[in-house]
């Protein structure tokens, strides 16, 4: 994939891209022949909005390269929290998401199931405070950023 | 001239996704940013995040032409 | 699906099936306006084993009568603990898989992303320690059942 | 003629999936399959839960035609 960061060749995947995502792209490149247990979480558009509006798309906007850094962040900081996982994978969709569209996929492999939902849990609580992400809510007749704003947390104090 | 890359809500504040300004320091730079995108982009500017090269800086941090200051507003990944 | 129990139209879905499970149909199904978040787990037959063998393929075999009623009483609890989760699916496998290969998908959706991992994790318990459900594992000249065996445990207990 | 589901390692033991037996309790349906099935057979079932009708049923407990009775060893889901 064109823009994409593989790290450890073939053990690691970050990505922040302007087309739809796969979670199910992911959870097979994920899989692996020492893992017994593949966590995939999607985050999706829903229709409630920090603005009270009915949503019907969300756009989200970044450096592409600032994103991705610190995605590399996030993804070696939960490499060192959990060395026994097998692939960890991270994308992120900018631009215009529809309703019940893919904005984020995490998928995290591991031998064991415990940590593969540690894991995944922790990289999306992490990228959504640490990854540099605007996100516009768009209803029918408007749009505005989203009201649940804070200010971007540094990777090691998650 | 040093380039500022501008985000999200800065971004829309100021008119611009990026721009280039005279300063030897983080915040000298910014100051002219100010001047040009005034006082939306001045609002924005004071609740940011400032990154140069990708790591957090300070205002009176030096800074050269080949370096690239980054100004992030709160984000809303929640 | 033939031999799938689709409970509460739309909003529970459990199978046992001897066919491949999707995880990508499951995680697709399970995506609902509401909700923001949907956890998927896979868990893959790996090359490790409780035999000390390499193993090439696992064999699950059920009564499936059985093991569906149970997996209904299984999501029953589930709703129960956390009345505000969109959609869940719990697919087994039975018969022989392959390395690599898939035996068992749970999808949870939900609004936020909490309760949906912590739903998607008792799910996967629970249908480990209370779905009748025996595994053989196979290797290279052999199988043998695996020796990791423990009674099963009531639903209600978890 | 009570109809005895063989689970998994039962079913091996057994060399049965399945198998109809004469008794009006669980206790004297599964006295019957021991048997017919043997010493192997009787070792699992030793370690084995019984339900009948999907739900945990004890050796004392009547029986009709109509019911099954299952044969469940201990599982490895793990």
């Amino acid at each position: 994939m064109v823009g994409s960061v593989k790290l450890a060749p073939n053990h690691d995947w970050v990505f922040v891209s302007s087309s739809p995502l796969s979670p199910d792209e992911l959870t097979k490149w994920a899989t692996r022949p020492q893992c017994g247990a593949v966590v995939t979480f999607c985050g999706t558009v829903r229709n409630t909005s920090t603005t009270g509006h009915d949503i019907t798309s969300l756009e989200y906007e970044t450096s592409t390269e600032l994103a991705e850094s610190r995605l590399v962040a996030v993804v070696g900081e939960a490499r060192s929290r959990w060395p026994e996982l097998g692939a960890i994978a991270v994308h992120h969709r900018i631009g215009p998401v529809e309703l019940g569209g893919i904005t984020v996929v995490v998928a995290v492999s591991s031998p064991h199931r415990h940590e593969a939902f540690e894991a995944a849990k922790y990289l999306i609580d992490t990228v959504k405070n640490c990854v540099p992400m605007w996100k516009r809510e768009v209803w029918q007749g408007g749009s505005a950023w989203s009201e649940e704003a804070h200010s971007i947390e540094s990777v090691q104090k998650q | 001239m040093t380039r500022v890359l501008l985000l999200g809500p800065a971004r829309e504040a100021a008119g611009a996704g990026h721009g280039e300004f005279d300063g030897d320091t983080v915040g000298a730079v910014l100051q002219n940013a100010v001047t040009r995108y005034g006082v939306d982009f001045e609002r924005v500017l004071a609740v940011s995040q400032i990154w140069v090269n990708g790591n957090a800086a300070e205002s009176g941090d030096h800074i050269g032409p080949y370096d690239e200051i980054a100004v992030l507003p709160p984000i809303s990944g929640g």
